[in-house]
């Protein structure tokens, strides 16, 4: 370990930073973009070529927006909390890989790295609504960090499960297994030294374990706090909640971090259960980055579509419906790998479950109102009072 | 109901560097400046009557404020822009003044509406406040009743003109 | 007190005022009287609706009774209005009946000054909102009403704008 | 290198503490103890069981200072400043000094041979602790259990209005 | 000390520092070119345009300790899910060891769920 | 979760669908041949003079009395080109107080006014709108041109045949005459 | 354990609005919540009190009409309309039977503009962000029509006493159905995106219910009152202007909760298509207003029409006394009595229902506060 | 190389700041946050132990982690009986709370 090594990794780290943040401009643009044709408009397209400088802009603006603190803040907190909640969620990015190589440094621990970082990173919410001396921030606070911990069981639980199925906390070794064989030696080979004797290798997860992948999303979605959970800083509510006081550069840090945690859900998504960076003809770090979008894309299309659970329900639906969930999916998975059995029973295993769940939100929500629907709706036309 | 006078408009307040070394390089910063500023005006989620239906119309889809980079942000602190849209009661001067104080540096007022113009339909009423400029000082007036959200659009684009104007050191002229 | 001395002008001749009157207001003119009981009553009509003056004291009890009474089941209070003769004030109670289909109107008269008349928010808790702005806008006190604190105006408000002698707001800058 | 990293990582640590037990606001307490904690798991990494490390970050880093903050944040902040330190906090100072000194003493005193230090294999350690520890750790989910049930038992909120 | 080890850590280390860097670099930005006029107004809390009203963080609600509490005591788990995650296979006592965890675990979920401290409002 | 599966689809669907935005600078929407933006005076091009005599009319039946004008003697007349006794010296609206209703324009009797299509008139400074005689006509010869105008009081003797006599006041029904007698009780 | 200091712990006050994002305009709700759950609840009107009432008396009557535009800002139409027949009924004027048709029509269309609104708000408050979009869409066709009609997107000024201003545009059979095949499709979507989906039931289902008796007791009317299960609107049971000779259902709810103050609005825009395609046939050639000029002078009096507003029912008590301005007038706005009743709906509710509730009565600051 | 010495003079500190906190302050929060410097000191210590000592290096580690797993349910547990005393008491005092009483 000498300088020039602490000097490349610098250089790694910076690019590493240019490049998420060049991410984040690039989501943002692809967030306004996309929401707009869901929307049946366009989104931005006055700043530069289609709008592409919009995030720029917005960015470069909030550095020059004026940094307010409330006089009855506490200063201190008022300035940390952003910081806690932007540097874990950087620090989490060394241990990603993008393709079998480009990783900054792997970690053997990654997974159990990536879920320490996360949790630390809810302080920083449940802080700035603290420091920020605001109802609407306090009320803020609390819920995101209620919320956020709800939903952090279910995401380590699939993140288990995950780690079950590969047999390993390598976020390469996970990606790996999903190579179909042939491909990805070098890795694999680890993988099989390790003991890895499963049945599904070469399948990406989400085949064998799409009750995982609708969890993860699930609470990929409530880590990043985003619509239908985006309790926490509900505009229509409480106004911005953790945010509702934050201006100028300081506001700026969070966007930022959300958007890199929503980047890092997708990545992760793309890593477990879409089989990594596999994929014909492109490069690696292209597919990288093409599954990642396509599930942050997912992400915005959920938030184009549903709206928002209220707190109780979130949290209802965290303990109630999401941990015993991943208890099941960390079972059943155990239980595969335990006694062996072919690849398929845990897709069938799986897509019971899933389908189970699906029944009984649709008997519980949908179906009775759907009742009520046709009720009111076939009132014949009367004329006259009726009283 | 804090009165105070009729004022030109909002100028960005000086920032540490160009007092620290005015000259060329500043001015020209600060016109690069400008540009994201005009491109990024946050709008404080704020309707008051009638004309705000109209603003809402200009942020849906037929009209797509987004294009302008405009969207709305719930809490001031996160807005550069507010727009008055519709009629200022005595009642709702003191909110509005307190709100506006609290957006940070640099904003911008946008009177949409005659009512916020100048009382427009109630300039007789009791109640209400003769145009907003006797609140905050505005930046932009659209006339109308309400402003279709073209004309609407047409004020951002005055704003955006004004912002780049007071960037270069010249005052705006409509 | 004596209405006719207080209205200080001819009483119409009831025919006139009933001409527009359907049978079926006719009819329930008759089931209100019946209903009202003892109370000083006079029937009439506002163009096609049929309505009754009742005394300002009397109100409450005529109220209460329109509405338990099941032939009349007057159940909705429409609205309460207001309105300034400027020798008198005159409170005009709308209630509708959807088992009669039928809209009464109950007039009352109060003094100039110092009017005042019992609630009737324990009759409709609809009659809250209206009774504290015929407060506000008329200076009318409602006597029994929980909380007559200023709804549309603001706390601080001097006079009272709905009254005809109430000036209307001079500006002059067209 | 090492060196300089452990005196930093020592000195976040102590200082951290000092934090904890100086500051007068209960909040920057609790961050003083997030550093304090999150700069002993660097101790831990130095010690080469990052494992361990990681189990502090995740569990003090996340999970306690949560729990703790909300603790505060649900206590009422007014009241702190008033009663952060108690009269007798020199004796206190006295005796945490004593402490120390005994405690350095005894550990400058005796000091055992100390091997080569070597990386701990996770799996190995996750084998020994699901097969010889395995009493123990079945006994932990009780007490895991009973601290839960205890503390739904002790805070729940009796619906003081119905 | 292993390198490859130190390594790792000694990124995790620097990413945090570089972000911490990068962060001060933006509000040391911020603080140069934007903008200021700072007022006592402008300061006061915000609450939707009308002066905000003093308040205790004691009168939000204790429920949300519960889940606090509850999270503490299933992240405890998840510590031990790890490693067993990638042993488990081919020993039957870590098998039914967390088997049996699990299940004492999901039985903290059901009294909690039993006794209500999962709904807001009885 | 059937429903929201829809909605998913419904969503995703009009995502392809052609988005209904008006590039509002650059191309904007049509603006319909009835519409109403700021008043303006019109421009006899036949006797190359404003329409407007200055009767008031429209003044003071502005709901919001934004507008003030003065008449002078047409010198025109004298010179036997056209009709107009006396004719509008100047004219001053303050576009920002108008609320767009209309009334003006029904009210005049000499074609003079008319609901041009301007609506984009923002400015920098309050009132700022203030249009005088001649801005007024600018606009008005710009919305004549655009929209071919012809004096609507023309078109209506055109129509005339077809139409009864347009009663000034209204002639009150039986009904309503009976209860013009009465004498109502408030 | 005793409760020693019960009475220390102080519940939070916290204020939403005047500007909050889902207050509808500049409407204030002080809370007193313990947690998320709201204790109490006390509604602030007034921040957008203008005083219209009173401006009434010293305009003519032709000039009034504007002031009623502006009153229930999101349904011109609607209330141009009532105070013309206000006027009309005074008078004793007929009204053609071609501007009879053209007001239903326009009515009818802005009743579904205005339904589409409330869905778009209502979706927002539930944290939906497209069907705002998808809403004001259709909106959005809807005021291009009026504006070829009328001349105006909002404050069409259009309705005058006698009838309407002027004889809608000879293409407006074409224009009406281009409209109506887009406006179909476009109500279509949004009732598809909303009105089934889970998260947006769990929402809305149960919240905020009220029984018929007390709903009635606070004088509420129109669709809130209907989803309470009560099959009342003064089209159907006083028919005014046209409306007998249309056949039309009376959707109506039977919870009385949020979703079914929604959905009722869904049905009757479904209605209200029905309407205009049966006018649209129907509409006859002819006249478009009886009066003719602007000067009216309606005779010494007072008289109290009612109609079905998008809100409720909306009441104007006139009293004139013969000359060209009103003497007097009253409105009976229904957003005003449906909104009266919020204290006792989020009583006991959570914060993020307060939202809702308040979004499901659908109120018009410019109509309460007039 | 470090020498066991120096791991355990810092923990030895970490547990004197801890001791010293739980005798010095008066808040319940702020004790319970010393004894978690005094479990994470002790920790320490068993951790450096093992890894200097223990051949097999499970024993400490194992420990420790239990010892974690026992100090968060302690802190649950622990607050929320501060949390119920503050609720009825309205103070997080500890010379004010006087158990017997209750
Ligand atoms: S300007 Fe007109 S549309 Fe705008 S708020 Fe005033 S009255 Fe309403
Ligand atoms: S515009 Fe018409 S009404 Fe107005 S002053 Fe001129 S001629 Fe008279
Ligand atoms: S449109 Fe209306 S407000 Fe404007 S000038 Fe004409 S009458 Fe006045």
């Amino acid at each position: 370990m000498n300088l020039l090594d602490i000097l490349l990794l610098i250089i790694a780290l910076l690019i590493l930073f240019t490049a998420l943040s060049i991410v984040v401009i690039s989501m943002i643009w692809i967030e306004r973009k996309f929401l707009g044709r869901l929307q049946r408009r366009l989104g931005p397209t006055r700043t530069g070529p289609f709008g592409l400088l919009q995030p720029v802009a917005d960015a470069v603006k909030l550095v020059l927006k004026e940094d307010l603190i409330p006089s009855t803040a506490d200063k201190a907190i008022f300035w940390v909390a952003p910081l806690l909640v932007l540097i874990p969620s950087f620090m989490i990015w060394v241990t990603i890989p993008a393709t079998k190589d480009l990783v900054l440094r792997n970690l053997d621990l990654g997974l159990f790295v990536i879920v320490a970082l996360l949790v630390v990173s809810i302080l920083g919410l449940l802080l700035a609504g603290w420091g920020s001396a605001n109802k609407y921030g306090a009320l803020g606070g609390l819920r995101s960090a209620a919320q956020l911990v709800s939903y952090e069981v279910p995401l380590v639980m699939v993140v288990v499960s995950v780690a079950i199925l590969a047999e390993s906390l390598d976020l390469r070794v996970i990606a790996a297994s999903q190579v179909p064989i042939g491909v990805a030696e070098g890795v694999l080979n680890e993988v099989k030294e390790a003991g890895g004797s499963f049945n599904h290798i070469g399948v990406p997860l989400i085949l064998i374990f799409p009750l995982g992948m609708v969890l993860f999303l699930i609470a990929g979605l409530a880590e990043v706090g985003r619509i239908p959970f985006d309790i926490y800083f509900a505009e229509s509510e409480i106004v911005g909640g953790p945010f509702v006081e934050y201006s100028g550069a300081h506001f700026s840090v969070f966007f930022l971090a959300e958007y890199i945690n929503t980047f890092l859900v997708g990545a992760l998504a793309a890593l477990f259960f879409l089989g990594g960076w596999y994929g014909p003809f492109l490069p690696e770090w292209i597919w990288f980055l093409v599954k990642t979008y396509a599930v942050v894309v997912v992400i915005f299309w959920i938030r184009g579509t549903f709206p928002r659970l209220r707190v109780d329900q979130l949290m209802a639906f965290g303990w109630k419906a999401m941990i015993p969930l991943s208890f099941v999916g960390v079972v059943i998975c155990a239980v595969y790998r335990f006694y062996d059995w072919p690849a398929w029973t845990m897709t069938v295993m799986s897509l019971a479950v899933l389908g189970v769940v699906g029944y009984w939100l649709y008997r519980r929500f949908t179906q009775p109102v759907q009742r009520l629907a046709k009720l009111y709706g076939r009132r014949p036309g009367r004329v006259g009072n009726v009283s | 109901m804090a009165e105070i006078k009729p004022n030109p408009g909002n100028l960005p307040g000086p920032n540490l560097l160009n007092k620290g070394m005015p000259g060329v390089i500043t001015a020209q910063s600060e016109q690069l400046f400008a540009m994201a500023r005009k491109s990024s005006l946050w709008a404080m989620t704020f309707g008051l009557a009638c004309c705000a239906i109209e603003m809402m119309s200009t942020y849906m889809a037929h009209h797509d404020f987004d294009r302008f980079g405009v969207v709305t942000w719930p809490s001031p602190r996160q807005s550069d822009v507010m727009i008055v849209a519709g009629t200022v009661v005595k009642k709702m001067a003191d909110p509005i003044r307190l709100l506006y104080e609290q957006m940070p540096e640099p904003k911008w007022v946008i009177a949409m509406g005659s009512c916020a113009t100048n009382g427009g339909p109630y300039y007789r009423s009791y109640s209400v406040v003769m145009g907003v400029d006797h609140i905050v000082p505005v930046d932009v007036y659209v006339p109308g009743c309400p402003p279709r959200p073209e004309a609407l659009m047409q004020g951002i684009l005055k704003l955006q003109e004004k912002i780049v104007q007071d960037a270069k050191g010249e005052p705006a002229r409509s | 007190m004596n209405r006719r001395a207080a209205r200080g002008r001819a009483e119409p001749e009831p025919v006139d005022e009933m001409a527009a009157l359907s049978p079926e207001g006719r009819r329930i003119l008759d089931v209100v009287a019946e209903a009202v009981g003892d109370r000083k009553v006079e029937t009439g009509a506002v163009l096609d609706r049929p309505r009754i003056s009742v005394d300002a004291e009397d109100i409450a009890d005529v109220c209460s009774a329109l509405k338990t009474n099941p032939d009349t089941a007057f159940k909705t209070l429409l609205c309460i209005a207001a309105v300034d003769y400027k020798e008198y004030i005159q409170i005009v109670y709308l209630l509708h009946s959807s088992k009669e289909e039928q809209t009464l109107a109950i007039k009352t008269d109060l003094p100039y000054e110092n009017p005042s008349l019992p609630t009737i928010t324990n009759v409709w808790r609809a009659a809250d909102w209206y009774e504290r702005e015929a407060h506000d806008l008329f200076g009318v006190e409602f006597e029994g009403h929980p909380d007559l604190a200023p709804l549309l105006l603001y706390e601080g408000f001097e006079g009272h704008p709905g009254l005809k002698e109430f000036p209307f707001h001079e500006y002059e800058e067209y | 290198m090492t060196w300089f990293f452990f005196f930093l990582i020592s000195a976040m640590a102590l200082g951290g503490g000092l934090g904890v037990v100086a500051a007068r606001n209960v909040v920057h307490s609790a961050l003083f103890l997030l550093l304090s904690l999150l700069a002993v798991a660097g101790l831990y990494v130095l010690l080469l069981t990052e494992f361990l490390a990681l189990v502090q970050i995740f569990i003090y880093g996340g999970a306690i200072i949560i729990v703790l903050l909300f603790a505060i944040m649900l206590t009422r902040s007014r009241e702190f400043p008033r009663i952060t330190d108690n009269a007798q906090w020199p004796l206190a100072a006295v005796a945490a000094l004593l402490f120390f000194g005994l405690l350095t003493f005894a550990f400058l005193v005796n000091r055992p041979e100390a091997d080569e230090r070597s990386r701990v294999a996770f799996t190995d350690l996750g084998r020994s602790l699901f097969t010889d520890w395995a009493l123990p750790f079945e006994i932990a989910s009780i007490v895991l259990l009973i601290a839960l049930v205890g503390a739904i038992v002790i805070a729940r909120d009796d619906g003081r209005r119905g | 000390m292993p390198e490859a080890l130190a390594e790792n850590w000694l990124a995790l280390l620097f990413a945090g520092i570089i972000a911490f860097v990068a962060m001060a670099i933006m509000f040391a930005a911020s603080f140069l070119i934007s903008s200021k006029r700072k007022s006592d107004i402008k300061q006061t809390a915000y609450e939707c345009g009308i002066p905000a009203a003093p308040y205790a963080f004691s009168q939000i609600n204790i429920r949300y300790y519960i889940f606090a509490i509850l999270f503490l005591i299933f992240d405890v788990e998840a510590v031990f899910l790890f490693p067993w995650a990638v042993v488990f296979i081919g020993s039957n006592i870590a098998f039914y060891a967390m088997m049996i965890f699990l299940a004492v675990l999901f039985f903290a979920i059901l009294y909690g769920w039993k006794k209500g401290v999962l709904e807001w409002r009885r | 979760m059937l429903a929201s599966m829809k909605g998913m689809v419904l969503t995703i669907v009009s995502a392809f669908k052609k988005p209904v935005t008006d590039q509002y600078p650059t191309k904007p929407r049509k603006l319909q041949d009835r519409y109403m933006g700021f008043p303006a005076l019109t421009w006899d091009f036949e006797v190359e003079e404003p329409y407007c005599t200055s009767c008031m009319v429209c003044i003071r039946q502005c709901p919001t009395q934004c507008m003030s004008a003065t008449m002078k003697d047409n010198p025109l007349q004298k010179e036997g080109k056209s009709k107009r006794r006396k004719i509008v010296d100047t004219f001053e609206i303050n576009l920002n107080r108008c609320i767009l209703c209309g009334i003006c324009v029904t009210v005049c009797n000499f074609d003079a006014i008319v609901m041009s299509h301007e609506h984009e008139m923002s400015v920098y400074e309050r009132n700022g709108d203030r249009v005088d005689l001649i801005e007024l006509l600018e606009m008005g010869k710009r919305y004549q041109e655009e929209q071919d105008w012809v004096p609507p009081s023309t078109l209506k003797k055109k129509a005339a045949p077809r139409r009864r006599p347009a009663a000034r006041r209204p002639r009150p029904t039986k009904k309503a005459s009976q209860e013009e007698k009465a004498q109502p009780k408030a | 354990m005793t409760m020693l200091n019960e009475g220390q712990q102080v519940d939070l006050l916290m204020n939403m609005g005047p500007q909050h994002p889902s207050t509808h305009g500049v409407f204030r709700m002080l809370l007193r919540v313990d947690g998320e759950v709201i204790v109490d609840a006390e509604p602030h009107i007034g921040y957008l009190h203008r005083g219209s009432e009173k401006l009434a008396e010293g305009e003519q009557y032709h000039q009034v009409v504007t002031l009623f535009d502006r009153m229930d800002y999101i349904s011109n139409f609607n209330n141009e309309w009532v105070f013309c027949r206000a006027v009309e009924k005074l008078m004793g004027a007929e009204v053609p039977e071609r501007a009879e048709y053209i007001r239903v029509i326009l009515g009818e269309l802005n009743r579904i503009a205005s339904h589409l609104l409330f869905l778009g708000t209502f979706g927002l408050d539930a944290g939906a962000m497209t069907p705002v979009m998808f809403a004001f869409r259709g909106r959005e066709r809807i005021q291009a029509l009026f504006e070829g009609v009328s001349g105006a997107r909002m404050m069409h000024n259009y309705v005058h006493v006698g009838g309407v201003k002027e004889d809608v545009p000879p293409n407006f059979k074409e224009m009406m159905a281009e409209l109506l095949a887009d406006l179909r499709e476009d109500v279509e979507e949004c009732d598809r995106l909303l009105s089934f989906n889970e998260v947006f039931v769990a929402r809305s289902k149960d919240i905020g219910a009220i029984d018929l008796d007390t709903a009635i007791d606070y004088g509420w009317t129109g669709p809130c009152l209907r989803a309470c299960g009560m099959e009342y609107d003064v089209r159907r049971a006083e028919p005014y202007s046209i409306y007998d000779r249309f056949e039309f259902n009376v959707p109506v709810g039977r919870d009385g909760d949020c979703w079914d103050r929604y959905f009722v609005r869904v049905l009757e825009m479904y209605e209200s298509l029905r309407i205009i395609d049966q006018a649209l046939e129907g509409m006859p050639e002819g006249e478009v207003n009886s009066v003719g000029g602007r000067l009216v002078r309606p005779p010494k009096g007072d008289v109290y029409v009612r109609a079905e507003n998008p809100r409720g029912e909306i009441g104007v008590y006139l009293v004139s006394d013969g000359t060209d301005k009103p003497y007097r007038v009253k409105v009976r706005p229904p957003s005003f009595c449906n909104l009266s009743a919020l204290r006792l709906l989020v009583k006991d509710s959570y914060i993020a229902d307060a939202v809702v509730i308040l979004g499901s009565l659908d109120i018009v600051l410019g109509e309460v506060d007039r | 190389m470090i020498d066991l010495a120096f791991f355990q003079i810092v923990s030895g500190a970490l547990f004197a700041i801890g001791l010293y906190g739980v005798l010095a302050r008066r808040s319940a929060v702020l004790v319970l946050m010393s004894i978690e410097l005094m479990l994470n000191a002790v920790n320490l210590n068993l951790i450096a132990s093992a890894a200097f000592l223990d051949p097999s290096r499970f024993t400490g580690l194992i420990i420790a982690i239990f010892v974690i797993t026992v100090a968060a349910a302690e802190v649950g547990l622990a607050l929320a009986i501060v949390l119920r005393i503050f609720r009825n008491r309205a103070t997080v005092n500890l010379d004010e709370i006087d158990l017997m009483k209750g």
